[in-house]
């Protein structure tokens, strides 16, 4: 089938997409979603907030879109990333909703299909699409940060399972999850790195516990996990044993493109609308001087940072493909973001300062603007993508 | 003048430190914050605060209070700003005692400021109507008409003022700028607590016909209404920038002893030169506050001529840096920065506000470049 | 459009970059400063580049160029960038053939585009008239009087004007902005030669009662003069946009190839976490370079209507970047760097004229600013 | 005596000062000075300019007032520092320029007072007044830049004499010095630091030689100085064996308050002033918005650093002393210069770009915008002072 054929039946498909989610989607899955809480997760303990959050996902789930990418035999839809890309952009386009928000997919999903044994896919994957199973991520420990090897959790060899003592922190919402995906020690007489597996643990065994963090925002969409003498069977071992390290290494480059602006699909209201709205105008031109270039040094960086993103993109398909590049990502994509919420105080004045009350929405902006700060710490902090741009990309020696 | 303290106003700065370390500490307005309290500060120890003398420390002799001048207020603001101390002293006695000491009458300061000292009188400035400080945009006015002389507007962001027992409200009076005092629970007062991001209050407030006394008007600085509000800004945007230098100061600090402690990589994050030099450029940045305060505060003392500039310089460069280093603290201290039971965070939300609060540094920049004409 | 060059064009660079090398390096501007050459460009480099079709890049073939498009120019330009490498380049083919590519009638371009193609004619673009790049502020008119059509005015910081063997002028005609083709050795012009700090030559050009020819004016762009005059100067800005990615890489390419073999203290000073830190936020700045000035290349060959943002984003980007790559560039080549002998110097130096050429950051940060009505 | 009586001395003795200066300056002494070539800087092969050069010289000689503060029998005034800075102070009032610029006063000065035995003394420091030596210092080796304690020139020891053998450079106008004190290593078996000592040097010695070093901004302030074979009577070492780090330390402290801004008596032009001249105004305001917010902030970070040196002083007088506080002044002031040359470029468009002719003065603003860019390197690179406030005032740990 040559090309032009394919281009063809890919504009069907366009099409096809286009008039199913159009006739499917429900009309109030297309407004923006205003937090975390108010999207549906699944899980044991997760419930829809309205019908139309159920029908939707029922339906995508009928045509098998939650995954359209993965095997239809873990539940997923089987398409090629064209049709994929397709898809995504469709919902784009009409701000569809996704109908299930996971770890599972987005996080736990790219280990199990590279580093899996048959079994543990055929267990673990259709389940994630079902919504049977809300995944949290167990990697980071009190104490540890951004030495995420030097961790402490550690899991014992008792023959039929694993005994897995210690702490994590930093669970996204570990107290509203199922399973957990850990990082543990299985070794300590090795060199750091090697002594590290990728061991899934259900939380409804004995001895896992946890405890909400509360953030600067007021929010607490993380907690601490405690792990305390738990009992693990074997067949929970991803990869080998050993190879912890190598598939966190993996899923966090994934990680990193997604909070670095990879994978963003909502595009924030323009800085400039925001500082005409917020300082107004004198002689057309924003009464503020020093807030004007600021934003206009802002808006700069935005475009070119989104044709970075698309660059990259055109790049990889070009061949041209640079590993470290997620570190940069990373880095540039967070501390944009910080700036943005630096100036939308800015813009905002009093306004954007309140912190409780309706006429703020209970502090919105000023919550959110606490919450960016921690843009440059999870994920690796700031520190680390330069360290890592040094050393990888840049090739500067260590001491 | 020379760009030190006294022995007189380093003891008093002295026993600031140690009366707020103690019955004032971070922990303190954590408590308020998480018990909702409705006033918003710590009544005991504003009673304290008031028999140290510190109502009255620039208030004359002769009207109760101590004379002791803004350069000694200063060195106890800035300790209120390591700590994070919500009090009374900001809005009353920074901000009012101020515009009524200049402004007022011998009756009107007679009654007033006696009252301030002794800590019997919650005072709160309304000047703002907008989001932005734009103290010159006033749309609220001072009006006769069958009743008597009757206030109508909408102040935003006063500071104490939803536990204010008067006002001091800056209105238009024939075209004119003026200050006036005014009951808080007269009549046809309505006002709205905001808690803010610092854990502080203001109230949005509506002045409804409301009816002044005679002698509401503070009409008695010779230069007139606009330059006693002008004054009564710049001393108290001099007195703001002194809390910021304790609020960065302490930022520094905790951050600095955090990364000589903090272990990564099987050694303390102190030794990493990028960070060194960060905290290093930081502390470049924070010589240069410590200057430009007491040199404002000085020239408020000495009454100067230049204090616009100075309280410009003062208010721009301490909100830079309050930004700087309060940022440079969250991403230092890292995850544990970013959680509710460290303290670093509440030194960023006080940074914020703080550089709202009477122009933030775009403003002064901005009214720095008008003054030189460009 | 996918933001990656074609093979072809990235022959055409492969080649550009082996030329430029051996021919064209910045020990040639070194010689053609020291020997104060009168031109300011290799004449036999250029008949080279001729002969290579670079002359005719963006010409039509209808008028003996290649019509490659202007993204494989910018593959030449970042050559000559890293090289810096004086050629008429910028003068006779960004700007003057773009702009009578553009805005000429078919004689016109029959006549001047297949000279430029051949290397037969060197141009200068006369635009501004003051100190700062301001288009639109244009005193130089064209009248008719008794003799015939005149030209009257005094242009700035024309590249290559004193070389040039026509001007393509900027005047005013009838209050309309327009663009006039001009024989440099006309009566009535007199043109000083200025010496750069990057060793580039510019003119001031005097034009006082300067004779047209009939055919002077390029009016057959279908928008307009000053249109026309506007997407000539965008066009040209990515240009240099181009131009100065090469820059800046080289730039960046050996200040890291220094603090990688630089000793000091017994080790290289690329171990030192700081230095590592700043290299590290440069190549970030270089990865949004990189994709900018390919967008807008592209843009230019895909004739897209938002030409005008993203030459103005390519021009403050770049020009904001090579600042800060040329800045870090001296400090770490140290006391080296600081010497005539090193050739890092020579980056800052171009990167600060080509900042003003067409515009600097500041300029286009306001541009962006008013296109977005703020 | 008591503070008062000791006051109206001071009265007395300013009134006198003024009144002396303002009969014995020749006006073309008042004269702002445009180069380092304008200035009498005595020495064997330095001449004086012109007449009025010569007067003012000589008349401030028989003054004693060359430099006031040293003792009579080293050729100076004898006079207390409050005298001193009287007289620096009438000085500056009248714009009076200094009679003889000498790095022998301003930096070999202080080390010989402190170090050196009373028959150096009485040898070198007279000399120096009478403007018959000109000084250069040869601290800095080709390589070795900031690494200053690494350098290589040897004295070895060789009974009645030190023969010394190797190559500074960045000696300040060698090509026109006739003596230069020098840090040599005469000890290579002890810890780096411990094996250097200070060490003067006739020029006219047999085997040295200078050749001037083309900067950037096309001027040649400095040379690389070689020492081949130079014979030098150990009579001319100062301080102990092994003492010259600690001489240059102490020496070094004193040149980095000249160039952070502490001893400068020039004001520059307010940058506002070129911003209007240079831009232009709209409405009032600067016509550009960036420019304007770039100016604002460095006229206030200027302002507040020279509120800064103010507090120095102050607090040193209060006796609230702190060392590394130089680190500071050399950071922050070179910085902050090559920042007002960076914005001089910007406000000057074009006009500012200009290398050669008579219309830019031959380029004088592109030349000295070239220069400034050394200031964050010499007398110790901006990162080095960061190291010291680092490890010195913060007590950051090495590792």
């Amino acid at each position: 089938m040559g090309n032009i054929e394919t281009k063809t039946n890919l504009d069907v498909f366009r099409k096809e997409v286009r008039a199913w989610l159009e006739e499917n989607c429900p009309e109030s899955m297309r407004k923006p979603v205003k937090s975390p809480d108010d999207v549906y997760w699944g899980g044991r303990k997760g419930d829809f907030d309205s019908d139309d959050q159920k029908v939707w996902y029922e339906r995508m789930l009928a045509k098998k879109w939650i995954v359209p990418y993965w095997e239809e035999k873990y539940g997923g839809g089987g398409l090629n990333s064209q049709e994929t890309k397709i898809i995504t952009e469709e919902m784009m386009r009409l701000s569809c909703r996704k109908p299930l928000f996971s770890f599972g997919i987005s996080m736990l999903g790219p280990a199990l299909l590279k580093f899996a044994s048959d079994e543990q896919k055929m267990r673990f994957l259709p389940e994630i699409v079902q919504a049977k199973i809300r995944w949290c991520q167990g990697y980071s420990e009190p104490g540890a940060g951004s030495d995420l090897a030097g961790l402490q959790t550690k899991a014992e060899d008792k023959g039929d399972h694993y005994l897995v003592n210690g702490q994590k922190v930093w669970t996204s919402y570990a107290d509203k999850s199922d399973w957990i995906f850990c990082l543990v020690r299985t070794d300590f007489d090795v060199p750091k790195h090697n002594g590290i597996s990728f061991l899934l643990i259900d939380m409804a065994s004995e001895g896992v516990s946890t405890r909400p963090i509360k953030l600067i925002s007021g929010k607490s969409p993380f907690c601490e996990t405690f792990l305390d003498n738990v009992k693990v069977p074997k067949e929970n071992l991803i990869g080998e044993l050993g190879q912890g390290w190598t598939i966190a290494k993996y899923l966090l480059t994934h990680e990193r493109q997604m909070i670095g602006g990879i994978g963003e699909t909502r595009k924030p209201r323009p800085l400039s609308a925001v500082a005409i709205k917020g300082v107004g105008l004198t002689h057309g031109i924003l009464s503020d001087s020093s807030l004007r270039a600021d934003v206009a040094k802002f808006e700069m960086d935005e475009a070119i940072f989104d044709m970075t993103i698309e660059r990259a993109i055109d790049e990889a398909k070009a061949g041209n493909n640079s590993g470290a590049l997620s570190s940069f990502f990373k880095y540039y994509g967070t501390e944009l973001n910080k700036q943005r919420y630096e100036l939308m105080l800015a813009l905002n004045g009093y306004k954007g300062l309140a912190w409780e009350g309706e006429s703020s929405n209970n502090g919105e902006l000023a919550r959110a603007f606490c919450r960016t700060k921690g843009n440059s710490i999870e994920g690796g902090t700031s520190e680390i993508q330069l360290n890592i741009i040094s050393k990888r990309i840049l090739g500067l020696p260590s001491k | 003048m020379a760009l030190v303290i006294t022995e007189e106003q380093q003891m008093l700065k002295t026993s600031a430190k140690e009366l707020l370390k103690e019955k004032g500490p971070v922990a303190q307005l954590r408590k308020l914050r998480d018990e909702k309290n409705p006033i918003g500060f710590d009544e005991n120890l504003w009673k304290e605060m008031v028999e140290m003398g510190w109502a009255g420390l620039t208030i004359p002799e002769a009207y109760g209070g101590l004379d002791f001048g803004y350069t000694g207020l200063g060195q106890v603001l800035e300790e209120t700003g390591r700590t994070l101390t919500a009090s009374p002293l900001n809005a009353t006695v920074l901000l009012c005692a101020t515009a009524i000491n200049l402004g007022g009458n011998v009756l009107q300061k007679e009654r007033l400021l006696s009252a301030i000292a002794e800590g019997q009188l919650l005072l709160a400035f309304a000047n703002d109507e907008g989001a932005h400080h734009n103290p010159n945009h006033v749309e609220t006015t001072v009006t006769t008409n069958e009743n008597g002389t009757v206030l109508n507007g909408t102040k935003t962001f006063v500071l104490d003022g939803h536990v204010a027992d008067q006002f001091v409200v800056v209105a238009k009076s024939k075209g004119e700028v003026g200050l006036f005092m005014v009951d808080a629970n007269a009549k046809g007062i309505s006002r709205e607590r905001i808690i803010m991001m610092d854990s502080r209050n203001v109230a949005i407030v509506n002045f409804d016909n409301v009816l002044l006394d005679e002698d509401a008007a503070l009409d008695s600085f010779e230069k007139g209404g606009s330059a006693l509000l002008e004054k009564t800004l710049d001393i108290a945007r001099i007195g703001l920038a002194a809390e910021m230098l304790g609020g960065i100061q302490e930022s520094f600090e905790r951050t600095l002893a955090y990364i000589k402690e903090r272990q990564q990589f099987g050694i303390v994050i102190g030794v990493f030169q990028a960070l060194q030099h960060r905290m290093a450029e930081l502390y470049c940045e924070i010589e240069l506050c410590k200057s430009i305060v007491i040199k404002a505060l000085k020239a408020i003392d000495e009454d100067s001529s230049d204090l616009p500039r100075l309280a410009s310089l003062a208010k721009a460069k301490l909100g830079e840096t309050y930004k700087l280093a309060s940022n440079e603290g969250i991403q230092l201290f890292g995850g544990i920065g970013m959680t509710d039971d460290e303290e670093i965070g509440f030194f960023l939300k006080r940074a914020r506000v703080v550089q709202q609060t009477l122009g933030d540094t775009n403003f002064h920049l901005d009214r720095l470049a008008k003054m030189k004409n460009y």
